[in-house]
């Protein structure tokens, strides 16, 4: 297959670029004359949603991405913010769902090595990974294999790579049936004066390229991301992209001991639209024409056209601006690790981007424009729907302990083990805290006290019923999370998978979760530093439920005072915090009205932030002070899952008594927002215990002492005991089961 | 009893990080005059019965729902 | 007391094998590069996990045909004490300098958890420092460490001695035959297993069981 | 150039993990009858000059040295 570029541009073939008619018009404009196929391409893969962002633009502005220790806000290949002592940390989460879809293997590879690439390419090593995973309904019939396949695609490429994988999230609904969603996270370390950016800098300098060859795949990738499905999926197959996470790693050590040479000006990884979008966005970035020459380009394929190079999505590529003084030192350290470095163009002062390709000038178009006036819209919206509150006295009953077995032994709480025992969880040997716990929580190499503390957490039901609660839910979530080790948030990365944005109500969806969002990440000095948009989750016209994705990082001064999720002693006070008098009210969208009941009515919970955040400072501090010894958020399932995670860790039990007078059923599955579990190890009589109780009175934190940890069983109130066997056995089980008959 | 082969292999363009470092480890052992090397699977199965015809629909069959991943590769199935 | 630690593109638990053997001899290890045909004068050669070469092919095969192999192997033959963990191990089996081979998981899964190892033989200079019989923890993290080998093989290893490490309390993580988890050489100087002992050192790790085969090794034991 | 194929098959008496889970898979998927399943690996190689007894040498020794493990698996080579 060649493709010529001199091929007729037809309405069709605009049309096949997902480029509209009045886009077509701007380019028309732009360029003054018609584009040839090759810029007709690159205008594609530039003002495709997934590049241009031009659907969210307007509102992503409105969020808050600086603060006192951001280094780097969004716009660059990660965000970077400030750990003290010199260090910083880089991090970033980015979706790739379409592909994952297609072929769950490679594309949830992909996705990982694509968001690995992205950290190191600022100079960061790589110091741990998470995946936010969400599939369709376990009976559907896909479900089995796209599980099996992306699991093992993350960690086909994470554990070769040699990342731990601390965190992530798995869900099942049927919204997702036709459209998974697949959520990479990956976060570095690096030395504060040691950024590498991609703003070109230097007019006549070569633009290298580095690491892999240059092949087929993914040509038209990032246009395919922002294309609802439909059930002619199967033609779109051939552009699967492979990952090679052998390559990625001497990439990785490639690129690391270059920026230690000096030889690096800017750096960009090859991303969506490859070659196009690194080499436009270094230059301009930084004022600069960029020329290439299509035939230094390493490939591995015969007779590619320029349009396929300019579009290719061929993986473990990144593109530099040289100190030309430093080019056989660089390449002599690709040659080393087997990589291909060559020049294959250079930076101009004319603003152009030009390629030209075997004699012959196959784009020439203005680099700025290209990016700058990419289409932005305000799309129309609609203020989503809310739901009317519960009834006070309706409250569906069950009996306690059955349920607490119930829900744990399904789909939405069940462990998770059976997914994150196949990512290495402990290589760099910096692991504290592994998946199963709140946060996943890493020691900072060359430091003797500090870790970084991480947390992936959307609730997308509580989106769908009001995105705005949904939004400030997610952030808080995943901020208590981190508190719950005792880390101190320090910023967010957010990744938005929602449906199709030319629907005024899925707008609305996503104009409501990012205000929800960024009210969240202000109140809670959360910025958000870097994220992705992912839109059109949609098949046959069936949205996904709308899933921002919020992946949180924290610090901890001192990781020997951490806090774990299970119960560190018998006969310890366990103590409720946060909570209002009655302990749980909350039911409306709650997983014990949706899987017991099968009930979808009424709002999600309320977030008080002012009450989050004060709540979750007092937890931080007892942390700190040594004085709590387990700590859990609660979450979904509410407090009798949150006791039974705690016992689950630890084998111990608990004997918890009841508010009088209270419906045991809001009391234990309620889902009431900014409630912690805090087991202490003081004496009710001593004179700590006292000041604790009379500084919580000061700050006005309900905190109630509601039982206390010891023996087999867990006893919730009048609920018959449950061995902590029995929990355990049921927790563990649904996952295996599924995966494996 | 039949006794037959499935051959798998990369289609054309798909990378192949495999055959990519066998070619680099033979040429570094000294086998000079490798040009590219793409690696694939081969099945070797037994099937009950004596109907070639019926074996090979069924191997398609197999191929295309679980031993073949058609998205990147091609198979072939041969019946001794 | 010195030690060097081989590197090889794609192995990626050096970082860890470094820092253990750092932090338990006080002394940075050398480090071989892939290319390198001599090493220097070390008591210990350590080759850690990871994917040299990706495990393209089989796992291990590229690396064992590595001109630094040949220098672990004229090193293995003159006594020196060689220690290869999960990929090293590999690489021990496809370079030849220990027997049989390691296939993929019976659960044809990556598999990392903490698992239970008995020291069948505490007489080699690598477990000395642990108890005849002793069940310690270790944790894995592989895809391939399904210990195989025929039958005539397995009674000579398992007769001489040479199986150091069993998978103990029913933690088999890989269908190994006879819960095998790492064997030593006949001559008893090169060890190889898949549990990964130095991500079990220091508190950090939640615990020190695997400290004592590198403290036996580097002669440091009590 | 020439163009050749090598096959490498697990000898027999050697445990294969992949072929037992593919034999339970295809049961599972309801395919009867399905015996025993072996998995194994084909290499296609392109190797530079016309001597087929050369090139056919050079794949015995590269099968020797590096694309087979001698010690559990057997290859065969076919030039094309
Ligand atoms: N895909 C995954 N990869 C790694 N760990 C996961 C994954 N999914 C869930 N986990 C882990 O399982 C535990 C429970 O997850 P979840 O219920 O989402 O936690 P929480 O309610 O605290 O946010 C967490 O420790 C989480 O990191
Ligand atoms: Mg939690």
């Amino acid at each position: 297959m060649t493709v010529s570029n001199t091929r007729p541009i037809t309405p069709e073939l605009i049309a096949a670029h997902g480029l509209k008619p009045e886009e077509y018009q701007r380019i028309l404009e732009l360029t003054g004359r018609e584009p040839t196929f090759t810029e007709l391409g690159i205008f594609s893969a530039m003002w495709n949603e997934h590049c241009s962002y031009k659907s969210s633009k307007k509102w992503l502005r409105t969020l808050p991405t600086t603060g006192e220790r951001v280094i780097q806000g969004p716009g660059e290949n990660a965000g970077v913010v400030d750990i003290g002592d010199g260090d910083c940390v880089v991090f970033k989460m980015e979706s790739h769902n379409h592909p994952s879809y297609i072929e769950p293997y490679q594309g949830a590879a992909t996705g990982v090595g694509g968001i690995l690439r992205d950290v190191f390419t600022m100079g960061a090593r790589p110091i741990a990974a998470m995946n936010a995973l969400r599939f369709g309904e376990p009976d559907h019939p896909k479900t089995r294999h796209l599980v099996a396949g992306v699991v093992s695609g993350v960690g086909g490429y994470g554990n070769s790579f040699g990342v731990p994988t601390v965190g992530g999230e798995v869900n099942f609904d049927r919204s997702y049936n036709g459209n998974i969603l697949v959520n990479a996270f990956a976060a570095g370390l690096a030395k504060t004066d040691a950024i590498f950016l991609s703003q070109a800098k230097g007019v006549g300098l070569p633009v290298v390229y580095l690491g892999a060859k240059t092949g087929r795949d993914g040509v038209g990738g990032a246009t395919m991301a922002s294309a609802e499905f439909d059930d002619k999926i199967d033609e779109k197959r051939p552009t699967v992209q492979v990952g090679d996470p052998f390559t990625e790693k001497c990439l990785l050590e490639a690129s690391l001991e270059l920026m230690a040479s000096g030889a690096v000006i800017a750096i960009q990884d090859m991303g969506a639209a490859g070659l196009t979008c690194s080499a436009v966005e270094m230059g301009a970035k930084g004022d600069l024409g960029i020329e290439l020459d299509l035939d230094t380009v390493p490939v591995r394929e015969e007779r590619m056209s320029a349009y396929e190079m300019m579009l290719s999505e061929s993986q473990e590529r990144m593109l530099m601006v040289l100190r030309p003084e430093k080019e056989a030192e660089a390449k002599a350290i690709f040659v080393k690790w087997g990589l291909d470095f060559a020049i294959v163009g250079k930076t101009t002062d004319d603003l152009r981007f030009r390629v030209l390709h075997q004699g012959e000038e196959v784009a020439n178009l203005p680099i700025k424009e290209l990016g700058d006036e990419a289409p932005e819209y305000d799309r129309p919206w609609a203020e989503p729907k809310t739901h009317k509150p519960l009834a006070m006295d309706d409250i569906p009953q069950a009996d306690i302990a059955d349920t607490l077995l119930k829900l744990l032994a399904g789909p939405d709480l069940s462990s998770r083990r059976w997914v994150w025992e196949q990512y290495d969880t402990l290589i760099q040997g910096n692991s504290l805290q592994r998946p199963g716990g709140d946060a996943g929580v890493v020691r900072v190499e060359g430091h003797a006290t500090k870790a970084l503390a991480f947390s992936s957490d959307v609730t997308p039901r509580y989106c769908e019923a009001d995105p705005y609660r949904g939004g400030k839910q997610a952030v808080a979530e995943c901020w208590r999370n981190l508190t719950a080790t005792g880390a101190v948030p320090l910023a967010a990365t957010d990744n938005l998978n929602f449906g199709n944005p030319e629907k005024p109500e899925i707008m609305g969806q996503l104009v409501k979760a990012i205000e929800g969002i960024g009210e969240a990440c202000r109140k809670l000095d959360f910025p958000i530093v870097s994220g992705n948009v992912s839109l059109y989750n949609e098949t046959n016209g069936q949205g996904i439920l709308p899933t921002p994705t919020l992946g949180g990082v924290g610090l901890i001064d001192d990781w020997s005072k951490m806090a774990r999720v299970g119960f560190a002693a018998e006969g310890e006070m366990i103590l409720l915090i946060g909570a209002p008098s009655s302990w749980g009210t909350h039911l409306s969208q709650s997983i014990y009205m949706r899987n017991i009941h099968e009930r979808v009515d009424g709002p999600p919970p309320s977030v008080d932030l002012d009450h989050e955040k004060a709540v979750g400072d007092h937890v931080r501090g007892l942390i700190r002070s040594g004085v709590a010894t387990a700590v859990h958020d609660l979450s979904d399932g509410g407090l009798a899952v949150a006791l039974a995670e705690m016992a689950m860790v630890s084998g111990i039990g608990a004997t918890i008594g009841a508010p009088e007078e209270s419906d045991p059923v809001p009391v234990f599955f309620g889902e009431d927002q900014g409630r912690y579990l805090v087991t202490i190890a003081l004496d009710p009589q001593s004179a700590e215990w006292h000041a604790l109780r009379k500084q919580q009175e000061k700050l006005g934190i309900a905190c109630v002492q509601i039982g206390s940890t010891g023996g087999a069983d867990l006893k919730l109130g009048e609920a018959h005991a449950i061995s902590v066997t029995d929990l355990k056995a049921a927790h563990e089980s649904w996952f295996p089961r599924f995966m494996e008959t | 009893m039949i006794k037959a082969r499935v051959t798998v292999t990369l289609k054309n363009g798909v990378l192949d990080p495999q055959g990519k470092a066998i070619e680099h480890a033979l040429t570094g052992l000294g086998f000079d005059g490798v040009g590219q090397v793409r690696q694939g699977k081969v099945f070797d199965l037994e099937l009950e019965g004596a109907d070639k015809a019926k074996a090979e629909a069924d191997l398609k069959a197999m191929c295309d729902k679980l031993l073949a991943n058609t998205v990147i590769e091609n198979y072939a199935v041969e019946i001794a | 007391m010195k030690s060097a630690v081989v590197l090889l593109p794609g192995l990626n638990r050096d970082r860890d094998m470094i820092a253990a053997l750092t932090k338990i001899s006080g002394h940075a290890p050398v480090t071989v590069w892939q290319t390198d045909t001599e090493i220097p004068d070390v008591d210990l050669i350590a080759i850690p996990g990871g994917f040299s070469f990706g495990d393209y092919l089989r796992c291990g095969a590229i690396a064992a045909r590595s001109p630094v192999m040949r220098a672990v192997a004229e090193k293995a033959a003159r006594g020196v004490m060689v220690v290869g963990v999960c990929n090293g191990f590999q690489i021990l089996v496809e370079a030849g300098l220990l027997p049989g081979a390691l296939m993929r998981n019976a659960s044809l899964k990556f598999v990392c958890r903490e698992v239970k190892l008995q020291v069948v033989n505490a007489n080699t200079a690598f477990t000395r420092g642990y108890r005849p019989n002793q069940v310690i923890r270790c944790p894995v993290a592989h895809h391939d460490g399904n210990y195989f080998a025929d039958a005539e093989t397995l009674a000579r290893i398992e007769g001489e001695g040479q199986v150091v490490f069993r998978y103990a309390e029913n933690t088999n993580p890989n269908g190994s035959i006879n819960d095998i988890a790492g064997i030593v050489s006949a001559g008893g100087n090169v060890l190889g297993l898949m549990p990964h002992p130095e991500n079990l050192i220091e508190a950090a790790h939640g615990g020190s069981d695997g400290r004592a085969l590198f403290e036996g090794a580097l002669e440091l034991a009590a």
